[in-house]
């Protein structure tokens, strides 16, 4: 592709730096624990699936896009959106079906997209999103834009056809596409270990498709690595896996009672905590300022969804296809 | 008295055709460890073992696919497929080759499968997992279709489709899983095919079937305060369903109303209409009439969704506008 | 006077389409070096490079799912599917994601991106390559579905696809890629969503689309030679389809039959006689009646294969049961 | 699985074996060369897709199978029919889309089946056939059979998600399952090198599934290997894949202009027919019985086929569902 110098989206001092990735962070567990009061008091349409524990991915990964990047999501994307950059008053107004949400109510937490900053949309099918990114990839390449597309997947989601379908055209076509692998050790009810008999590693090998592993819960980590994979592949380098290790402190969705899940598990998980981990190399003054902003922030965007209307039917009815078509 | 939950009915299906049967078996996403997605597999594992009810991986195409072969040769696969939205990942194992292999292979082999899986609106979960695809199976010769609007059907679909040596889609609705009735004296295996009338009537005949049967009943019960009498016909299997049942309605009540949760145009009903404006022409008082789901896609608004799904109000209507 | 063969009108159509807009680019199954299964998309490649047109490894699932990723970023993807029957993989993309994407997501995008692909019978290919699948897309909110049945309408449906800032689903027909008809004097760009009368006619309607108007017009012909005067309307498009041109034609003629490849049941056919047994019951003096595939696999045997497609025969014979 | 002593079908002396396979591929070699005459004497309906070349593939995989195993086949599938037993008067007249053919002339080509052989159906869909042969094996496991499945599928076939899927599954459940890859370097019009970035052997090492390669034009070889991993998956040792380096002596198709291949290409496949390697351990003698034996017996076959009546549309409507069933 012959592209100029790789350029990583927003490079500051470490200490700027991790003070953003903590906030991205908090922004989304603040959200997502907003989320399970507004789920409580049934304004929320549906289940939810929420990234709690997870954060250090989306906003590591996130960092270093530019806005012409593009992602695609999965059923458990609010934290795609928000590092992506939704503005939280049409995230909340989303998640609650109004029509000042982003999707103007129709998306929902499942199906939550911001296609101008790069988000194309979290998906209830899973790996649906990954030929999506390709395909976005693709266009990048086409056009010859200097952008690259992410695919966010879970472990589970190695067992779709579709992931393997990808893997091997993002490499024949050398295609700008990060595949991000979020393992939780979880698919839906039942570990991953009893589902996947291979390892993405080896499967990358086999494609001769770069993989790094990393631990998905130390955002520093996650932003380096993920800067150094995603200028490679600006410059050409083809495709990419990042490969993320981190644990779901929640059940699947919210209100999963988690019957099969060893305790002790759970306990591990809180204790790898991402936002724990980070604040480590931050002062208590920085954590609190931010903790004060984000949930002044959160409180704002939730008051704004309240009071925003319903979506009207009509509308609804009209937006099946473009007005202007032939 | 006890009460029986159509979850449970089907739950009680595969449990009794599993003991009749040891080639029964079962597999799907989530089907062993965590009793599926709405409950309805729960304690089966523990019941016949771990080699007979398998959970599987996140891979639709194949554990499908798998399901025809092991058909081929000699069990009787239920396989489940949690929402049929998802199926648009294993439209192949079924259309291209289970619905096919009768004839294709000259009647050397029957494909005794059962493909388990769920449809519908009302719980806020949108676009993507809502839709009511079942018009796209019934379109294909080689497969039948049943969907049970209530637990008695549902244990009866189930059990006919389990015996029964083509492959069968068995349609349940995840509004209808803690839907409950007392517990009936007894629980037939039903024949697919076979329509019932859940409510007879004379001034107007409503086709339907699944979860907009509780609209259609609601309706007919409001109209009927009003000295309407509406008959209801429960299709309860759509491929193949009961014209001589719908005929037979139709010329006693010369009305033809047909609600159904799946968008309207091109849906189960479309053929229903057609077929009646054919053979039951001459039957006919009145255009024949349908409530379906408009051209959009689901939404996720609850006040939207109700609007979208078939409701007693909108069933009103279309009687009000048939008996005009 | 030089002739226009069907398959050089879907290639002319791409072409121009291609020199008019560098978005639009084009990939499939042997697209590009082998220029289709069937030749339509022969020489493009070496007009456009390598980069706009390009041939594909065999994982429909993934580039119809590309297609939509480069639609929402910028492209007007073209993407072959050589055979309907493999669509059956490509399933989620296409309904899941492409459909829903302009609602689910509020408006904010357009999914511009146009599936090719080919179904039907005719040439012994059996049972899984020769299904005609369209009434499933037209069931599915957010698609269009356009079916050209001669070359102009190959151009001209396929530019008005290319166009169009929604997924459409153009199906082509095997049997019709080698027909050819004088090169016409201009080849518009059609709009979808309109049929055509293809014939005039007073004393019975038939509305087809596709290869199957054929077999309507030899029949149409025969029986003009008896004074009976069939209209024959092309659908053309089959989502959105005109119903205003059918219900006119009916309140011409009083009359109809639908004709085409498809199944009968639950087919394209089942719609539209649907929708006129509604708004158009008052029109109609008899009953509404349909010619499609019996409800059984295509046969590969030639004379069984003949008598499974619809065929002047057969629409003569609906005819007389029409005006009996 | 808990399996007695493996067993090889027909173990008998090297030369009878030979012979036997020699035998094999020849009848499918003459039976595909007929075809070419049927075919344009316009007697057989649509496409038919020759393995004209790959004969010891399919003769060496089914000469260690038992009736009790089940294959499922391909596109390119006469030759699997027919070493797995199939009648060559049933094969003929299925091919002539006969009544008397083994489905009846309902399924010719592409979709050549017989049941009772375990041959469970050629297959117009690529792919399509893996996850039958695993459910096949699901079966042969869940009753506790003393059988295999086979899986063939070409190296184009690599490229669908469905192969991926059932690499998992099938170690995962530890299936009875052989995957027989033809590499024949083709897909279609287009080198698979060209569709393809993985190969098959590191995909089997990422998966933890032996993976065997083997000259698939030596029949000799392909027999002992398939001998000795069908041993050990009777045995209980789980799912492996048998890779066989073949070329495509013919187009993808019977007619197939063959325009972008280089004819250097199809010079070195001729000099490597594996009728011309089998025979150079064969006497002349025995070449030549079995040449008289093979031509005979088509010339049968072909004989009964061509008497054999058309199927009836009556029997044809009535075939889409069991008359007995509710
Ligand atoms: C095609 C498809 N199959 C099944 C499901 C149901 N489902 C939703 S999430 C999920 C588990 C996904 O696991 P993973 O990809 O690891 O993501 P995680 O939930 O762990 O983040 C399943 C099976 C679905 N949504 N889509
Ligand atoms: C799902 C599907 N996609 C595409 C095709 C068209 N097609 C038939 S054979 C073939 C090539 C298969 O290549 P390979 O698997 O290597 O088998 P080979 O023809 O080389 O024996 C293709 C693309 C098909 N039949 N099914
Ligand atoms: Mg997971
Ligand atoms: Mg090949």
């Amino acid at each position: 592709m012959g592209k100029t110098a790789p350029t990583i989206a927003k490079p500051v001092s470490n200490d700027v730096r991790l003070r953003r990735l903590y906030r991205t962070m908090l922004t989304i567990r603040r959200t997502e624990e907003a989320l399970v009061g507004l789920l409580a008091e049934g304004l929320i349409p549906g289940f939810i699936h929420l990234s709690i524990g997870q954060e250090a991915i989306a906003a590591g990964v996130m960092d270093v896009l530019t806005p012409a990047d593009t992602i695609t999501s999965t059923h458990r994307g609010h934290g795609h959106a928000i590092a992506k950059g939704i503005r939280l008053d049409k995230f909340f107004a989303e998640l609650l079906a109004k029509d000042a949400g982003a999707c103007r109510g129709r998306g929902g937490s499942m199906h939550v997209a911001d296609i101008a900053q790069g988000m194309l949309g979290a998906n209830g099918i899973v790996a649906a999103g990954i030929p999506i990114a390709l395909g976005s990839a693709l266009a990048h390449q086409t056009l010859e834009r200097d952008a690259v597309a992410v695919a966010f997947f879970g472990d589970g989601a190695m067992a779709e056809g579709l992931l393997h379908e990808c893997l091997n055209l993002a490499k024949l076509w050398n295609l700008p596409v990060l595949f991000v692998c979020e393992d939780n050790g979880w698919g839906e009810f039942l570990p991953t270990a009893q589902q996947i008999v291979f390892t993405l590693d080896r499967l990358a090998a086999a494609h001769g498709i770069p993989h790094v592993p990393i631990d998905g819960n130390d955002v520093a980590s996650v932003a380096q690595a993920a800067g150094e994979i995603v200028a490679n592949i600006r410059s050409g380098g083809g495709p990419a896996i990042l490969d993320c290790h981190t644990m779901r402190v929640g059940g699947h969705y919210e209100g999963d009672p988690q019957r099969g899940r060893d305790p002790g598990d759970l306990a591990k998980a809180a204790a790898r905590d991402p936002l724990t981990i980070a604040a480590k190399d931050l002062s208590n003054a920085a954590v609190a300022k931010i903790e004060t902003e984000v949930t002044a922030d959160i409180a704002a965007a939730i008051a704004f969804a309240r009071l925003a209307g319903e979506p009207g039917w009509d509308d609804a009815v009209a937006s099946v296809y473009a007005a202007d078509a032939a | 008295m006890g009460e029986l939950r159509y979850n449970h009915a089907v739950n009680r299906a595969m449990a009794d055709a599993m003991a009749a049967d040891p080639t029964v078996v079962l597999f799907g996403e989530d089907v062993a460890g965590a009793g599926g997605v709405y409950g309805a597999t729960r304690g089966l594992r523990d019941r016949y073992g771990g080699k007979r009810v398998r959970d599987t991986p996140i891979s639709e195409a194949a554990i499908v696919g798998m399901a025809v072969g092991a058909a081929l040769s000699g069990l009787k696969p239920i396989v489940e497929i949690s929402f049929i939205d998802f199926m648009t990942f294993a439209m192949d194992a079924v259309v291209n080759q289970a619905a096919k292999m009768r004839t294709m292979f000259g009647g050397q082999c029957s494909v005794p499968m059962v493909l388990r899986t769920q449809h519908g609106g009302g719980a806020g979960s949108g676009p993507q997992h809502s839709q009511c695809l079942e018009a796209w199976f019934a379109h294909v010769p080689g497969l039948k279709v049943v969907c049970p609007g209530d637990p008695a059907s549902a244990y009866g679909l189930l059990r006919a489709a389990i015996d029964d040596p083509d492959p069968v889609i068995v349609v349940e609705h995840k509004a209808l899983y803690a839907t409950r009735v007392p517990e009936p004296n007894s629980l037939p295996i039903l024949s697919i095919g076979k329509a019932a009338i859940l409510r007879p009537g004379r001034d107007l005949t409503i086709v339907s079937y699944g979860a907009a049967l509780r609209a259609a009943a609601e309706a007919a019960g409001r109209l009927a305060a009003e000295g309407i009498e509406t008959e209801i016909l429960d299709l309860r299997s759509l491929q193949p369903w009961d014209e001589g049942a719908v005929l037979a309605s139709l010329a006693r009540t010369h009305r033809l109303l047909i609600v159904h949760e799946a968008v309207e145009a091109f849906g189960i009903g479309a053929e229903i209409a057609a077929r009646m404006a054919d053979v039951g022409f001459d039957e006919l008082d009145a255009p024949i009439l349908r409530v379906g789901a408009p051209f959009m896609p689901s939404p996720v608004a609850k006040a939207l969704e109700r609007r979208y799904l078939p409701n007693p109000e909108s069933v009103i209507a279309a009687v009000r506008r048939l008996l005009a």
